[in-house]
């Protein structure tokens, strides 16, 4: 065990991945830093700082810097993964999906299945992604509900160093194309983090927190919003399960639903806009297979229906936090 | 150049597959009896042959909606193909692509596909792999006069030569993008060969209708490809013979144009009267080419028909490797 | 009045919206057909048929084919919205949205709100959508959920020709963006359209069918099939209440709401595939805002969560279908 | 070329504003005063001042993410800027869009862009509109050397020519797309120019560091654009003095390389030394012009400072006209 940040953590596994495998590159804008200027190549190494050090170790051949194309970059990514290797590209913001969708939607999530299985096509995307910075509406989304729900593309957001090293790890066994969300406001958060090969299987939630009364799902770094919440409510009595469900695609289903059978109470919390949202998901979800457990209608914490702004009283009346979510608690334990 | 007999007999085969598997595709579909869209690529072999012939496995092609002579040429399995556009379930890809998703990626064939422009970065891609392996291949794309207007088409030609990766770009100029001219939507007149050289690749043009001229080209392009690891470009000038999809009344063309493409711009005619043809073939030895490929057609159709259809059990197999 | 299908009251209401307005202008991928070509323009019309006669009567500068670079046909629609126009911009199939997704998300659907109302940017996107034509995985996907996911977008789909009509009419005169979904299997269904300028609001579902004991809600073609299962439910003496939404953003949440307030069970019929859907949308929205209505789990009724395979067999197993909307009825009647 | 002593003191007091609003914004920035990701476009001004002197407000333009220099040139309320940028209420976009998003439509500035290459396609659609409108206006790009790599920058200068539009493509080649240099981005070494006319267009290039030579060589390019109805591309070159985003510590540029930038390529400096300058205007009135900016610029940043906050009640404003 070392302790490290989230950035680190996804540093040092794709350095290890890349030692371990030669198949594995790494490409995208800037992920070395510096092609065709004095100061030469890593001269930055990723402007989030989870790339340094790789292409002086791997050289310009693997850790490729590309033009700003993301459609080039993302189907690159693709060809090279069709042909043998294990792709890692890098979106500098998550908010760029729509500029390459269609190598997302339209090929890589498809081409195992069209092909009639015929087609392996390992890349892992990273989706630099989440608001908290003021880089106002077109850097900030969160918009894993737009990947999760395409058929054929697995989804995770982890939330702590480990898990950031444990699901890139598995991300990079794995046979199947994996949607890599990493937040820009969790970058920094420490923790402890296995040496060696740790792997985090997709589809299994980490129960974040015990407590009995409520069931709370956070995703990505709501889920540190929620311990606050928990925090306060643990004050007055109130136990919150919360679950991190790591992975949005494939949704680890039965622990959500084995707390709300004990807890009876759901509150989601998400940071994207509520409409088809992986909140909504999964209080549908709850709603229809656990239906005879729930106590109370299910609580949906959300931004609201609207783009991000960039004023910073704005912004965090946008982001959910730690009182809308304690507020969403007591209204369902309140409730009837 | 200096062509073999066995090569010419080969090239010619594979064209007249393309050929007969296309027209006999074209009587089925009026029949009823192929479900989907299904885009002819009649007219175009010896684009798609020039080209693959100089292939092995190991080297990559990515291709269109207009995939089946892209899927010949490289070798993937006729009977297999019948299947997969008839939606069997043995067909090459288990009756879940059709025609316009057809792959076979054991032998370089990366897949046909439906959105215009989406194949050149994956060739990008495919030839970031080559590079690696560091032993000469390469990796085509196959695009059309309208794909060469979509972005990724041209993000893909800039990528190849700033990350320098041995990436063919092959275009494939019939003139027409679905029920628009060359001349309006390529904004150069139909001057796509231009565009790729302000990339700054290399590259060269060929009459796409004549397998003798796209074949002696390609080796040139080629040689270079394998040799620098450059990407590289070449326009082909070609005719598509049927509409741009099956049921396409063609209403755009001119009056008799398309006599005068059957008739001047056909591959295999031209194929039969080049030079070499004459000087290494017998005439009858191309006939019985015709010929067994009849027989291969008819087993496939005959094949097709027979094969298993898709089990409504089997819908969510292979979409992912593990879930 | 005047009978006529879905095809031709799109292509009437395209007409007549030119005609009366300067401004109104429609680009797209051979929506004159011919350009360049010995054919010449007028060659086909669309390959829809939706858009025949228009270039005849208004001319290539306002009937503008395009090259086939859907971010530049929405991008020029998006600017020239700004710039005072009200163009139609046509995507051939919705599938492509992930070709041009960016001036979806992150441009016309901000415009305004980023730039503090100081913007009006009213395109009209008509998206061809949906399965139904053995197109297989990339041009059979209704992928109006990933749209209505994004606050500054409005999402309509028209079922009958009066709506079609209907509701095109209104974005024409509204001054939002709107994604406009035109099933293709839907063109040929015929039905009374009223003359003049007939304008649906958005946001206001069509009681398609009003029964009593379950509400369905259905969306796009769906709403057929619903009808089918419902008129074989009718023989067992079970009422449906049938609601097409019409809109999907805004959502007519009070139709909804009202009618499971006395039905007490919910069908969500969607096309989509489950994940962050439309269905999953309105399944979560019924557990919040219905909870103590409800009598039965929702039932969503969707594709699978799997590409859209080729295969006729295959097909008409991912579309769901009268009988699968009969089962669910049942079951929610029958559950408990 | 002649120039009028009022078009030059106005061009030189957009290019100071330019220039004192973005300095004023880096000792900001570093005290921590404004929230977000800021873009400076300092080093630019000659770009922005010498094409938007050409315009009046039915033209349009369309920018980046480093706008503020065009947003000025083209007339933006300069206190308004500020405000935005420190995130008031009272800004230009209520505060809801920061740096990256101003606009102000009312003046035909159509808006920054957070996305890189976003706005071309964009400029296409507002040349429709201004071809429609038949009064010679135009609708102008601005993008960098790194935009020139996107997809859809190549799709709006293909689908400009094939639809005849007066869109205006304006490359400021500073030499890097953040830490990438254009010699490596940009295939074609750091020839952008050249790009664009290879799909038909006709280019010029200037001294985008240098007023005069951007306004004269705009002066030709407008006269034919604005004539003919056809688009066109222009590239600049010319220099950014800060990093890529407040922050940046430039470590991609050569020793010495801002300290000769400053000193060779300030448009300031060099409009100064011009001679049309020289022979219409005395230094002392530049220097009262200094002076003037200097005071706007203080009392911007102390309007800002003081302006009112957002309140969070007004967060769903404005998402749609209505609902
Ligand atoms: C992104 C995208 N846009 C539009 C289409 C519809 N479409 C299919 S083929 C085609 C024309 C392609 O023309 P070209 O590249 O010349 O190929 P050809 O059909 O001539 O072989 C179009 C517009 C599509 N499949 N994908
Ligand atoms: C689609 C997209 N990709 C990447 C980025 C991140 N990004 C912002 S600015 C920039 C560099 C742009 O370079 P250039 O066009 O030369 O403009 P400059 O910054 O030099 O003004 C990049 C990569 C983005 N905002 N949008
Ligand atoms: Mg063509
Ligand atoms: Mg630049």
């Amino acid at each position: 065990m070392t302790v490290m940040n989230v950035r680190d953590a996804i540093n040092q596994t794709i350095h290890e991945a890349m030692e371990r495998d030669p198949s594995v590159i790494l490409l995208g804008e800037d992920v070395a830093g510096g092609a065709g200027t004095a100061g030469g190549q890593e001269a930055i190494g990723g402007i989030w700082g989870t790339s340094t050090g790789l292409v002086g170790k791997f050289g310009p051949e693997r850790v490729i810097d590309t033009p700003i194309s993301e459609s080039a970059i993302v189907g690159a990514a693709a060809g090279a993964a069709l042909s043998g290797m294990r792709p890692i590209a890098e979106l500098m913001f998550a908010d760029f999906i729509g500029v390459c969708g269609d190598q997302l939607i339209n090929q890589i999530a498809k081409f195992r299945y069209m092909f009639g299985g015929n087609a392996r096509c390992p890349v892992v995307i990273r989706l630099i992604y989440g608001a908290g910075m003021n880089a106002a509406a077109q850097h900030s989304q969160a918009f894993y509900n737009l990947l999760t729900a395409i058929p054929g593309l697995k989804v995770a957001l982890p939330t702590t160093p480990a898990d950031a090293k444990g699901l890139m790890n598995e991300a990079l066994h794995g046979d199947d194309p994996v949607m890599f969300f990493e937040h820009k406001a969790l970058y920094g958060r420490k923790g402890e983090v296995p040496d060696g090969l740790h792997r985090v299987p997709f589809g299994h939630a980490r129960m974040a927190r015990e407590g009995g009364d409520v069931t709370i799902v956070a995703l990505g770094r709501m889920v540190s919003f929620a311990e606050k919440a928990a925090d306060k409510l643990a004050a007055d009595g109130i136990g919150c399960d919360i679950i991190d469900p790591r992975t949005t695609s494939p949704l680890d289903e039965e622990a959500i639903l084995d707390s709300v059978e004990q807890t009876g109470r759901l509150v989601v919390v998400d940071e994207s806009p509520p409409r088809c949202s992986v909140a909504s998901d999964i209080g549908a979800l709850v709603a229809q297979k656990a239906f005879t457990s729930l106590d109370a209608p299910p609580e949906l914490v959300t931004a609201p229906h609207t783009p991000i702004p960039f004023a910073p009283e704005l912004e965090r009346a946008y982001v959910p936090g730690p009182p809308a979510i304690e507020a969403a608690v007591r209204r369902t334990l309140d409730w009837g | 150049m200096d062509y073999t007999r066995e090569g010419l007999l080969r090239a010619y085969r594979r064209m007249a597959t393309i050929r007969q598997f296309e027209e006999r595709l074209h009587e089925e579909i009026a029949k009823g009896e192929i479900p989907g869209f299904t885009h002819l690529y009649c007219g175009q072999e010896a684009a798609a042959v020039g080209v693959c012939e100089h292939l092995d496995e190991a080297d990559k092609i990515v291709s269109t909606h207009r995939g089946h002579g892209h899927c010949i040429a490289k070798g993937c399995d006729v009977i297999g193909m019948m299947k997969e556009i008839y939606g069997s379930r043995e067909g090459l890809c288990k009756g879940r692509g059709g025609s316009m998703h057809i792959a076979d990626t054991s032998i370089g064939m990366l897949g046909a596909n439906g959105i215009v422009g989406a194949g050149a970065p994956q060739a990008v891609g495919a030839a970031i792999a080559a590079k690696a392996a560091g032993e000469g291949k390469v990796a085509i794309a196959f695009s059309g006069d309208g794909a060469c207007n979509q972005g990724t088409t041209f993000e893909a030609m800039n990528m190849a030569v700033v990350i320098d990766v041995p990436a063919i770009f092959v275009f494939e100029n019939n003139h027409y993008s679905e029920h628009t001219g060359d001349s309006y939507a390529v904004a150069t007149g139909n001057d796509i060969a231009s565009r790729a050289e302000a990339f700054g690749m290399k590259v060269w043009r060929a009459n796409g209708s004549d397998f003798h001229a796209t074949y002696e080209t390609m080796a040139k392009l080629l040689d270079y490809v394998r040799q620098t690891g450059h990407p590289a470009a070449i326009e082909l000038d070609t005719e598509r013979f049927y509409g741009h999809f099956e049921g396409d009344p063609q209403r755009y063309r001119a009056k008799g144009e398309l006599d005068r493409i059957r008739d001047e711009r056909d591959a295999l005619k031209t194929f039969r009267k080049a030079p070499s043809t004459r000087e290494l073939l017998e005439e009858g030895e191309l006939d019985a080419i015709d010929k067994q490929v009849a027989e291969l057609i008819d087993r496939a159709v005959e094949e097709a028909r027979g094969a298993a259809r898709c089990d409504p059990s089997q819908i969510d197999e292979d979409v992912y490797a593990a879930y």
